[in-house]
């Protein structure tokens, strides 16, 4: 478990201002934001590299914020693997094991779970300088679960593969993730590993903690436009609030709830948005007319924008829906969204 | 090119056989080789002993003033020569507080061996601690730091992971401090005239003997400085991959 | 630290204001002292010239025995300073080829003002050349690419792109290599001993005249010597943000 | 138009062997391989900068393989995009006019057009340090295109950036390429670009090309395991031929066509599998009772481990279908795919 009380860190060229942050043992969590969000001070903080101007870091709640980084119990793997060039794999993993008293047969054990699970019984007595990318961070793996810590903070531990050994790599988390009651905090830039490994998450942006929660609630329900912005939530409107209802343009909304204040913003995933050709007759409370400007091909779906009532949205459709509609730019279709999918903040 | 080639080849192959063979006989010659071998080695060993951990202090912390001390520890690479030894002198000397306790405690700085090493480790420092410090800023970080996350302290650290990895610095280091001090003349012939070292035995005999006297001696000098340098390349060599 | 300040310091203060104000109204300090900036600033001139494009081509382009001229450059560092004398001396004297053109065009290099800055180049170079070449090595050669696949052709790179970015590091490379000239001795005293540049002005007063006349001459030459180099930290301070 | 014949090069690290690559005026071509697979050095073959030892490069029907970088129109953008420090937005921009005689209204013309479109009107007088990401790579973008070049080569172009810059450079990329007749080039490790941008595209492996063809061709009938394995084809399996069946384990699988030779491999992509409770009454040709070994969360998607016959399959499914499919580890499911979805090679 990881406590983080009212951190405050004051450097030159970044601050952290009071961030508060509470990990449960044997969680997953992901911190997410964009370079220059303080991202990687919040971790050098934890590990004590970066001194505590205030507040505390608590972990399995034993104050640790002036403790020296060897006393913390917290490990680390940044993306680069920083292992020891001058030795050889094996040396590498049992490094730890110099500065803490473990029982023989436990080292023993736990050795060889790892270099089973991360399959480097053949790489054991090969120098660090001849192992591929991703052997590499295999290799970094086993030296920081070596000393089973209480937690783990990856730094981007992917970002430096190639994409066709991330996906290796991240499966090997998920299972070790699985097989200790070590916490993961893993810091990253891509989504589709957050949505893989993570339980919940954290979004930074400038310093502080924009938002935290379930993965899912941070991708469905983004709690402010940066957040949103971020996730990649496309449909962002500015709003007037009026009951349970939202104008947008010149086209009224249905929310199915109580709006917030008078004004305010709401958002739409583009996955949520339904394209058809008649207005639907369903449980659907949201459907306007509208006409097709752009069908752009982004991956193997395609971005559709429309326009209705002076509003400009976004749909994400597969291929066989875009044939299937026959949508063309310029021709009119429905557009149509549940209550349920609109975001308000 | 040519400018820096022409005069040293023209000088190495100018004495002749005997010549050099004579110069190699003599006593002196033997002597004051020595004697520059032995203080520069000394010098040296001075600066490894204080300048390494001088220099991993400059390569990873940051405080204010850093600039300033850089810029002081760089001071010697600019001084002329000669005041070097006048500015030694003046601490030494017995008309200062310094001189006067060396004095009592029965250290002679003026025309011992004592002095000279003291002046060589004064111009080879700067050389040491610059080559040792850019060794140490060539090591990750992040290295160090996992290192402590999985439990070395500052110290265990240092020893397991940052000095073998900058061991090959710090053996350049030395080898430039050496080189260094072995060519050092100026402020020398001021601190100690006697016993004389190399170069000032070379210039000895060019005063009193001509260009064709002082050749020989310059000769295996050189040959001594050619070694130390050799050993300086091969050793930054292999540099070339990554930490 | 204290180690190196100490010394200075020391002789900074040691003489009086009027033995300073002394020195500089000696017309034999005041002209070796500009004989001694004036010297040093021809070499760095020259320097730059003939060392700017090598410095170029070490950094950009890859060749069999690059190591091997990378060392030669490096050589004048590690030579003691009064066999760089003897050496230059060997090529220039009478009984040399080219000292025998040089004398029939009427250039005498033993005692003139041509010796002297033929031996500060030969001191100097290195310095220069080696700064540059970090300097360059410090542009990346994308943007070259970059610049060249818009059209520009080669020379036309250098002078807008390339030689623009270096344009701090050469200014850096001048003024090491004018620091080194100026705080040159035992490689001149070999060659001229007159006309006298500072250092040997130093020298001469102190064995005539003992320590504390040779000092307030050596402070002043210190204070151009601390000018140059605050110029030379000023410069290089900022260097920090990246290109 | 860009015509690479039998291209080789032999440099101490890398070489290239018999490379021949057309790719026609106004096209947008993808290359792909892993990390040293020679796609950079290829590049720098085709700018100038690297020597080359045997073959061709010929631009518009112009050999160019001799001619000094600047005259050979090829531009380039570099993922770390490089503009000239000493100079303003703007110098920057118009800095390759100083070597090419343009006409001045249409050099005029030009830079209202690219600033417009890549939103540089704001910015032309900033020095290029104060620029985010997003800005320097549209700079440059604008820099490589004033002079326009024959050829654009982009080398990661949107690797350095932020996710949610990536995006926008991407949409502004298809916008140019649109716009102007250059052919477009680029490098890239993200399969998503390659989808959403390129037409055609090329695997690289080892110094040669392993494959040439449309981005979907690529994707969906990978000609060598390689290939098969870098675009993530995760069912490769090495199978008997016989006649317009294959053996593959204990079952046998309708081809629908004739085989390969007597052996051979036979790829399936994941998203291309059925997943069924009951076995499928339809046109498809081949459905196997398998048991479900692993669920994995993979994005929005999950995978899908099932073993039949003793093989074991990969399959993608949506949350919707594993949970109106009640799948579970350890429980029986049907898996189907039809012929056509087979890729022998």
């Amino acid at each position: 478990m990881i406590k983080i009380e009212n951190l405050s860190i004051n450097l030159a060229e970044f601050s952290l201002k009071d961030i508060s942050l509470s990990i449960a043992r044997g969680e997953y969590f992901a911190l997410l934001g964009p370079t220059g969000a303080g991202k990687t001070v919040l971790l050098e903080a934890m590990v004590g590299l970066v001194p505590v101007e205030s507040g505390k870091i608590l972990v399995d709640g034993r104050d640790v914020s002036d403790l020296a980084p060897e006393k913390r119990g917290i490990g680390i793997v940044y993306q680069d693997s920083c292992l020891f060039p001058h030795m050889t794999v094996l040396e590498n993993i049992r490094y730890g094991l110099h500065f803490k008293k473990i029982d023989g047969n436990e080292t023993k054990n736990r050795l060889n779970r790892l270099l089973n699970q991360l399959e480097l019984n053949q790489l054991t007595k090969r120098m660090t300088i001849n192992l591929s990318g991703g052997e590499l961070q295999r290799v970094a793996l086993a030296r920081a679960l070596m000393v089973n810590p209480a937690v783990l903070l990856l730094d981007e531990p992917l970002s430096a593969l190639d994409p066709n050994f991330r996906g290796e790599i991240q499966s090997l988390l998920h299972k070790l993730h699985q097989d200790t009651d070590t916490t993961f905090l893993m810091v990253t830039h891509d989504f589709n590993e957050v949505l893989s490994l993570a339980g919940r998450a954290a979004v930074m942006n400038h310093g502080s903690i924009e938002q935290v929660g379930d993965v899912s609630e941070i991708f469905q329900k983004p709690r402010s436009s940066f957040v949103a912005d971020f996730v990649g939530m496309k449909n962002i409107f500015p709003v007037n609030y009026q009951g349970t209802s939202a104008r947008l343009g010149n086209i009224e909304l249905e929310l199915g709830r109580n709006g917030k204040d008078s004004e305010g913003y709401l958002a739409i995933r583009p996955e949520d948005i339904v394209i058809s050709k008649e207005k639907l007759s369903s449980s659907i409370r949201n459907s306007f007319k509208g006409i097709v400007l752009k069908i752009l091909k982004q991956g193997f779906h395609y971005e559709i924008t429309l326009k209705a009532g002076g509003i400009i949205f976004t749909a994400l459709v597969t291929k066989s829906a875009l044939f299937e509609l026959g949508l063309k730019e310029g021709k009119p279709a429905y557009l149509s969204f549940k209550a349920t999918a609109i975001h308000t903040f | 090119m040519a400018f820096i080639l022409v005069p040293l080849i023209r000088m190495m192959t100018a004495p002749s056989f005997e010549g050099l063979k004579g110069a190699a006989k003599d006593r002196d010659v033997i002597k004051a080789i020595w004697l520059s071998i032995y203080t520069a080695g000394l010098a040296s060993l001075i600066a490894f002993l204080f300048g390494t951990p001088f220099a991993y202090l400059l390569a990873r912390k940051n405080f204010p003033g850093k600039k300033l001390v850089e810029s002081i520890v760089d001071l010697p690479i600019v001084i002329p020569h000669p005041v070097v030894g006048i500015a030694i002198l003046g601490v030494v000397g017995k008309n200062c507080w310094f001189g006067k306790i060396l004095y009592e405690m029965g250290i002679r700085m003026m025309g011992s061996v004592a002095g000279i090493v003291t002046v060589l480790t004064f111009v080879g420092m700067p050389f040491y601690i610059n080559t040792v410090k850019n060794g140490f800023e060539s090591i990750s970080p992040r290295l160090e730091n996992v290192s402590r996350s999985l439990g070395a302290s500052l110290i265990s650290t240092f020893f397991r992971i940052t000095f073998p990895l900058a061991g090959r610095s710090i053996l350049v280091g030395i080898i430039m401090c050496c080189a260094r001090c072995i060519s050092e003349f100026g402020a020398v012939v001021i601190v100690a005239y006697h016993p004389m070292i190399a170069p000032v035995l070379i210039y000895e005999r060019f005063e009193a003997y001509g260009l064709k006297y002082s050749q020989p001696v310059a000769v295996l000098l050189v040959l001594i400085c050619l070694i130390l340098f050799l050993f300086l390349r091969i050793l930054s060599m292999p540099k070339k991959k990554k930490i």
